[in-house]
């Protein structure tokens, strides 16, 4: 569904990414792991068109967006979710949510249709599976950190993506609810959707991706099944350690 | 090791309440904090703890009482408590987009900055980027920001606030003992997620539920206690923890 | 030829003077955030603490020049004091509320200049020039008026001045961290507020400065002469980066240079036009920059 | 291709989690049925539109009775200008954007139909429609340019256009602008009902449905998908293009929308006053719009209208309060100072937005929410 | 039917009306600058407003038994607010509205007059256009052509002669260049312009400029800020060595302001203290310090109207048709001299002044040169539209 072939991006005379091939099948479950400052959320930005690579291309379904705009990209089906939160403050959670959803129907800004239209019980829904019913009335930015995390995946799922990049989905959402949104974006891969996560939970990696790609010093060291991927010592000891 | 009773508490909260509007988030709040080792702070998303946090360094508007090396805190503004002693590591990071790697640590130590040792140490990812702006950092490399920040000075209590969210698995472990490493001199009040950490480096609990204390005690103890544990956090320590 | 260095010399005048006036503006901008739209009053507040100075303060059998060296020092100490005042009254609490921030400076702008057409009349009054001030310099035939060489002299000393506070102190760090995040300065133990107060009253100072030398140089003091001078501080603090100071300095030059030589060369009044062409160029050709300056 | 549904059904294994929600009071948004809430309006609107009726004196808030001539014509102004106000919130309030340059529209419209009316004699009909087509117009191309930035260099982008049809005007290209003198309006071309001393009040009523209209343009806009999205764009900029949304086009559009409003303002302006005058291209009127969007409280429709409502009354009134007997016990210099109806407005201005930061009607919801909790 | 007044609500409209024997007072409304950048021309045209009235009245402030009732507006310079203001005026029953400090102004008040058919006597607004404007308009002081015909006069016979005018770049500036070409081009002179932005900040290149086309004359149009830089500059670049130059004389408050270069400039003026000496001089003379002010350029503007105004209302205290008839054609003797109203375009035609500063002190005291009259000056007639 998204194909990345030797891209690579420099900025400010660094190297971030360099040649890096990789792709997400429909259906399929990419997990994206590396040490800080890899290049992961480099290359979400890169899939998703919030940057341009400096070379290589991009694929999303049979078409090049190497030069689409991050805009015409989602319009396509793609949808992402980002490492820090980037919520919509002054407004309402139900109204992130949407928003989203808006933004991926027909006619997104048309000034000739009603914004509320039967997407309410939609809104609820969702931030009920994202382990955060009830708080569709508050302000994103009264949010607790988790929920605004939560928030963040809810946003991405609402427009029913063809294709889901995620970033650090699990990162400070609360050691409970890490299982019931794991499943919730497994049954989303199952649905169809090409999913690409990063994240450094490992027990959630391992759990859902079918295959797992490792980015070191922003190459591609390793992809292959979880358990190739964690029995490889270059990963063990570029990225794993001593796991906690 | 629990070690409440040896010592007077280094951190004293007694019934702390916060509201935000019409919202009361912290329905009084109490627990102390020991003088030496980890006191952690656990609780499931939106339940406080980072509204405790800001609350004893003066950043939400609070009632109650906390005492902090002896002295009522509860009136002072945020810059002295920091100055008399209290160093915090907030959970988005905060660091300063526009200034760089450097110029943020020489805001708290103005002489060393990146080239003090433990920044040296502990994250030389960091020194290569000395000049970069903070804002362009990767995730991760923020949160080291944030923390070399923290350990920049001399503090008497560190109050920090998941300071592994975002961080790859290897150096989890190496902020974990560092953490460990620091709180034997100086006492850490950790808000922390990560349950294995939690056991690894833990003394105390206080488990928060919906704006009040539902449980304190020995961390080992919470931790020994799967049913307990699943009951306050809704997890256990399962074994898949350390995968 | 002649014109071309009398035009130059006086461009640089020009520029010396928009640099004096864009200085505190782009200081408080780059730093603090906040549009000054009161900056125009500072300059008021120095320029007729000045001319109260020279004109009521300071007997008239003394030296023309000696009062105004007092006026200047009078100027600087009364912009500071208003600065200072400024700030804490009515920015320090709007934090946050960066609209609001300008608009209480909007507001007062409106006020004081109201006050001053109350207090001394809407009319222009004349301020005493030292006699050499208003005399001329013969240079290869072109009479360059010799105020411009002390807008000049001062500009420059201006510049280098603030230039070493900036990077000499931790001021300009700590003043930057706390525009991005406040609270998260306090968190750190550092006391912002004392700082923003500070950038604040050195604005308000070169303000005051600025006001005096204007009025110098147009012979007059008036309350609508700081708005019209602020006018050009902006352009000249747009152009220059939004709060860069070397930027502001090169703009200003720019700016005064362009102004004049249109003026000449190109027909009468192209020049104001023909700086409107360079904002405007600056900021399509540029747009990266600028958002840079904002993130 | 989109998820299958069944695949979505919540899972329900874990319990939900308890945050402290319950406790919170999240109600409020509750659907009150549409008419409801537009009683408030209607009945604001049903009370001003029967004003005219009411020969009440008002000693001290109005020049006379409320519908003697003076008080129709300073009232009529004041809704002009709420209008106004409330066309620049679109830009401004609800999609975020720091416009220094909505004068150049309402100067657009208002000189347009003056121009229209008699350099070109044309008819009204056709010169509101000239007037309010080219604005339109201009807005795009304007606003196409202007938006190839953001921020601040939006805002002097905007001054820059505004200024220089400031400049513009005060040159009198052709004689027909007037220059610094202004325009007046062509009365041959305009119905005997809107010209006259006796006629204010159908000026007031013709400036009552310019409000009528833009409230509820704007209200339609921000209930539309479209209103969604520049609340959006307003708040997170990237993060709206990357759902998927236009942002670009969004911001055209409310500036777009923005201007045709001002534009139409400015007609009315012109027909109500008898006139253009450069006034309305001056750096100060744009700044006076932002002054009155954020007094009143920008982002809602009520407090945009509030603003400028108050905002052009405090202007016209103020030089009453300075002229008056009041002041004659002051000593000198306070009385000189406080005769001066800018200082009065100045001071108060900075006292609104210092004790009310979002503004009246963002005081005003913070007052009943207090009501509510106790 | 709107805007009616209900019953009790009292008779403003009405009241004009049935003057005559009942002694109603007779309502003036006056709208001018009262703040303001023009609140200086203001103050001194209310100030001799009263005087006049007080002179033409013979102190008893009546006509026929009926005392002359004045109401203020501030109009603030601002357009808007003046039609505000003369609506509600007009609204109350004043039939004559004077005032009308700044030409924006006038232009704007002088067709709702006309619309409402009441008098309107504009002040010290300049602006040629009101001359002519319509049947209801009058204007107290001069107008534009009236100055650029005396700086004209000051030359002698300009044909062939060189002349430049300085100008600021707006309708003003505009309106001087075209009178000047209008008044001394017909006469053979050759007029070319140098047009400066009013915001200018340096006048060096401009100075440069004028100085190298060497005009036997240089007219200068400067209304407002910088006006001290603009001299100064002129002064320093040696303008002033080779041509004659000629502007027009301001207000007291700005005698000093032309610096070094106040006493080599050739003046043309409206009015100023020591201008002219008859009876209605010396009252305005002594009514001005019986408030605590003195004789100055606008002061006339104001008596004038105030004579205008009451002889008005010596012929009709409501109709407005009739205050006209009698004020067309009317002659009188103003503080400057003898006055005329012409009936066919409403001009004021009167007697123009030159002048030059003398430095006395610290200060700069006008010293009269000739005195120009009313025919020498009078502007072409501009028929009513
Ligand atoms: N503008 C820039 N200038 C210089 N370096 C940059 C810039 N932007 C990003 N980088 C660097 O690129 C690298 C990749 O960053 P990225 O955010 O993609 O890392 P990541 O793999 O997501 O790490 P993390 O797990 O910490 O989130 C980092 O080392 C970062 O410092
Ligand atoms: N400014 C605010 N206004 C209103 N409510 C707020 C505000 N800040 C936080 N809250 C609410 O207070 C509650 C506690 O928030 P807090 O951030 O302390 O939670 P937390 O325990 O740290 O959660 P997390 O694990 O998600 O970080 C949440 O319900 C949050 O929505
Ligand atoms: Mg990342
Ligand atoms: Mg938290």
């Amino acid at each position: 569904m998204i194909e990345a072939t030797a891209v690579g991006w420099r900025v400010g005379g660094a190297q971030i990414l360099d040649d890096v091939s990789l792709s997400v099948g429909a259906g399929e479950l990419l997990g994206i792991i590396g040490p800080n400052g890899a290049g992961k959320s480099s290359l979400v930005n890169i899939l998703s068109g919030v940057q341009r690579p400096t070379t290589g291309r991009i694929s999303l379904g049979d078409k090049d967006v190497t030069r689409t705009h991050a805009t015409k990209r989602a319009r396509m089906g793609l949808a992402r979710s980002f490492q820090t939160s980037a919520l919509f403050d002054g407004l309402t959670a139900g109204e992130n949510v949407r928003l989203a959803i808006q933004a991926s129907g027909e006619r997104p800004f048309s000034p000739f249709r009603r914004a509320e239209g039967d997407e309410g019980d939609r809104v609820d829904e969702l931030l009920e599976r994202v382990r955060m019913p009830g708080r569709a009335a508050t302000l994103a930015r009264d949010l607790s950190h988790g929920d605004r995390r939560k928030l963040e995946l809810a946003m991405a799922l609402a427009s029913e993506p063809t294709v889901l990049l995620l970033d650090e989905p699990m990162a400070g959402v609360s050691a409970e609810d890490v299982d019931g949104l794991t499943d919730i974006i497994g049954e989303v891969r199952d649905s169809g959707v090409a999913v690409a996560m990063v994240e450094h939970h490992m027990h959630v990696v391992l759990g859902l991706a079918d295959r797992v790609a490792v980015l070191h010093h922003g190459q591609v060291l390793a992809t292959g099944s979880p358990d190739d991927v964690t029995s490889d010592e270059r990963v063990q000891q570029a990225y794993l350690g001593e796991a906690l | 090791m629990s070690s409440t009773d040896t010592r007077d508490p280094v951190l004293r909260v007694e019934d702390l309440h916060v509201r935000y509007g019409g919202s009361h988030i912290l329905q009084g709040v109490s627990f102390d904090v020991a003088a030496t080792g980890v006191t952690a702070l656990l609780g499931r998303n939106g339940v406080g703890k980072t509204t405790t946090l800001k609350a004893i360094l003066g950043l939400a508007p609070r009632t109650g009482r906390i005492v902090a090396n002896g002295t009522e805190i509860q009136k002072h503004p945020t810059t002295r408590i920091v100055r008399d002693g209290i160093g915090y590591v907030p959970e988005d990071r905060e660091v300063f987009g526009g200034l760089t790697v450097e110029e943020n640590l020489r805001l708290v130590d103005r002489d060393r900055g990146i080239d003090a040792p433990v920044v040296q140490r502990l994250f030389p990812d960091l020194v290569p980027r000395r000049s970069q702006r903070a804002g362009t950092l990767s995730g991760g490399q923020q949160q080291m920001v944030a923390l070399a920040r923290v350990l920049l000075r001399p503090t008497t209590l560190l109050l920090v606030d998941e300071p592994t969210k975002g961080l790859a698995p290897k150096l989890v472990t190496e902020v974990a003992d560092v953490l460990a490493e620091v709180a034997r001199s100086t006492p850490v009040l950790l808000v922390e997620q990560n349950l294995p950490l939690v056991r690894r480096i833990a003394d105390d609990v206080v488990v928060l539920d919906a704006g009040r204390v539902v449980h304190r005690g020995s961390a080992a103890d919470l931790i020994a206690d799967a049913d307990r544990t699943r009951e306050l956090l809704g997890v256990s320590m399962r074994k898949e923890g350390a995968a | 030829m002649t014109d071309l260095l009398l035009l130059v010399v006086t461009g640089l005048g020009l520029g010396a003077l928009y640099f004096l006036a864009a200085s505190g503006l782009s200081l408080i901008y780059g730093l603090m955030g906040v549009l000054n739209f009161a900056h125009g009053a500072f300059m008021m507040a120095g320029s007729y603490a000045g001319w109260w100075t020279m004109t009521s303060l300071l007997p008239s059998s003394m030296a023309v020049a000696a009062r105004l060296a007092v006026a200047v020092a009078v100027a600087i100490v009364v912009g500071a004091l208003v600065g200072f005042l400024v700030e804490v009254v009515l920015i320090r609490p709007l934090y946050r509320h960066h609209i609001q921030q300008v608009l209480v400076t909007v507001g007062l702008s409106l006020a004081s200049v109201a006050a001053a057409q109350g207090i001394w009349g809407a009319d222009p009054k004349p301020l005493p020039k030292p006699e050499w001030m208003s005399q001329t310099t013969e240079l290869f035939g072109a009479r360059v008026p010799n105020d411009r060489f002390v807008f000049i002299l001062v500009a420059v000393a201006l510049f280098l001045g603030l230039l070493a506070l900036l990077h000499l102190t931790q001021l300009g760090l700590v003043i930057r961290a706390g525009v991005e995040n406040r609270t998260m300065v306090e968190a750190l133990g550092i006391n912002v507020r004392r700082t923003f107060t500070i950038v604040f009253s050195i604005g308000g100072a070169a303000a005051g400065l600025a006001g005096l030398l204007y009025s110098q140089y147009s012979g007059t003091v008036s309350p609508a002469q700081g708005g019209s001078l602020l006018i050009y501080a902006f352009i000249v603090v747009v152009i220059g980066g939004m709060g860069s100071l070397p930027g502001t300095a090169v703009a200003a030059v720019a700016v005064g240079l362009v102004q004049q030589l249109a003026n000449y060369y190109a027909a009468s009044g192209v020049g104001d036009l023909s700086v409107v062409l360079l904002l405007a160029l600056v900021l399509l050709l540029r747009p990266s920059a600028m958002k840079g300056a904002l993130a | 291709m989109s998820m299958s549904s069944p695949a979505l059904a919540t899972p329900t294994d874990t319990e939900p989690s308890s945050g402290p929600a319950p406790r919170r009071a999240e109600g409020r948004r509750t659907r009150t049925s549409g008419l409801l809430k537009l009683l408030p309006a209607v009945v604001v609107v049903a009370v001003l539109a029967y004003l005219p009726y009411v020969p009440t004196e008002v000693p001290g808030l109005l020049p006379g009775r409320i519908n003697g001539p003076g008080s129709m014509q300073l009232l009529a102004t004041c809704l002009v200008m709420a209008g106004i106000a409330l066309s620049y919130d679109v830009i401004f309030g609800r999609t975020g954007l720091l416009s220094f340059g909505h004068a150049l529209f309402v100067a657009a419209g208002s000189y347009l139909l003056s121009i229209s009316l008699s350099t070109w004699s044309m008819p009204l009909w056709a010169s509101i429609l000239v007037a309010l087509v080219l604005t339109t117009g201009l807005a795009v191309v304007v606003g196409a340019i202007a938006l190839r930035v953001g921020g601040i260099a939006f805002a002097m982008v905007t001054l820059a256009f505004a200024q220089a049809a400031s400049i513009i005007v005060l040159r009198n290209p052709g004689g027909v602008t007037g220059g610094e003198e202004g325009k007046s309006l062509n009365r041959q071309a305009v119905p005997d009902l809107l010209v006259g001393v006796a006629h204010a009040p159908y000026r007031y009523w013709l400036a009552l449905g310019f409000v009528v209209v833009a409230a509820i343009v704007v209200t339609l806009l921000v209930r539309s998908r479209a209103g969604h999205a520049m609340a959006a764009v307003r708040e997170n900029e990237g993060r709206a293009a990357v759902l998927g949304l236009p942002v670009y086009r969004v911001k055209l559009l409310a500036i777009v929308v923005g201007a045709f409003l001002g534009g139409l303002g400015g007609i009315v302006h012109a027909l109500v006053l008898g006139g253009s005058n450069p006034h309305l291209t001056t750096t100060e009127f744009t700044l006076g719009l932002l002054v009155m969007v954020v007094l009143g409280g920008a982002g809602r429709t009520w407090g945009a209208l509030l603003g400028g409502f108050l905002y052009h009354y405090a202007d016209a009134r103020l030089v009453e309060v300075s002229g008056s007997s009041l002041l004659d016990s002051l000593p000198d210099v306070v009385r000189q100072v406080l005769s001066q109806p800018l200082f009065i407005l100045g001071i108060f201005f900075v006292v609104v937005v210092y004790f009310a930061p979002s503004g009246i009607a963002g005081l005003g919801a913070r007052l009943l929410r207090k009501g509510r909790a106790s | 039917s709107p805007g009616e007044p209900g019953s009790p609500a009292g008779n403003e409209t009405a009241a004009g009306g049935q003057s005559g024997a009942s002694g109603e007072p007779y309502k003036v409304g006056l709208v001018y600058s009262k703040s303001g950048p023009l609140a200086t021309y203001g103050e001194q045209y209310r100030q001799s407003l009263t005087v006049g009235i007080d002179y033409a009245t013979k102190g008893t402030g009546a006509v026929n038994g009926h005392k002359i009732e004045i109401a203020e507006q501030d109009d603030a310079g601002d357009p808007a607010k003046a039609v505000a203001a003369a609506t509600d005026l007009i609204g109350k029953g004043n039939k004559i509205i004077a005032g009308s400090t700044a030409s924006g102004v006038a232009l704007q008040v002088a067709p709702i007059a006309a619309d409402n058919k009441v008098l309107f006597i504009s002040g010290p607004a300049a602006v040629d256009a009101i001359t002519g404007a319509n049947k209801y308009t009058f204007r107290s002081g001069r107008q534009t052509w009236q100055d650029v015909a005396t700086a004209g006069a000051m030359l002698g016979d300009v044909s062939g002669k060189k002349i430049t005018v300085l100008a600021q770049d707006s309708a003003f500036g505009k309106a001087n260049i075209a009178a000047v070409t209008a008044v001394l081009g017909s006469k053979g002179a050759k007029v070319d312009s140098v047009a400066v932005p009013a915001a200018a900040t340096d006048f060096t290149p401009f100075a440069t400029k004028i100085k190298e086309s060497k005009p036997d004359l240089l007219f200068v149009a400067w209304a407002g800020a910088n006006a001290t830089a603009m001299w100064t500059t002129l002064e320093q670049q040696g303008v002033f060595d080779a041509t004659k130059v000629v502007t027009g004389l301001d207000i007291k408050p700005t005698h000093p302001l032309f610096g070094a270069a106040g006493t080599k400039i050739d003046f043309l003026s409206h009015f100023f203290e020591g201008a002219a000496d008859n009876a209605a001089y010396q009252a305005l003379d002594k009514g001005m310090k019986a408030q605590n002010a003195s004789v100055d350029l606008f002061t006339n503007d104001g008596f004038v109207a105030g004579q205008m105004i009451v002889h008005a209302l010596e012929a009709s205290g409501d109709d407005a048709d009739k205050m006209v008839a009698a004020l067309e054609g009317w002659k009188f003797e103003g503080p400057k001299g003898q006055m005329e109203i012409r009936a066919e375009d409403h001009a004021m035609l009167q007697p123009m002044f030159t002048a030059s500063l003398k430095k006395e002190g610290d200060n700069f005291v006008p010293v009269l040169g000739k005195t120009l009259d009313a025919a020498t000056v009078a502007p072409p007639v501009t028929p009513f539209k």
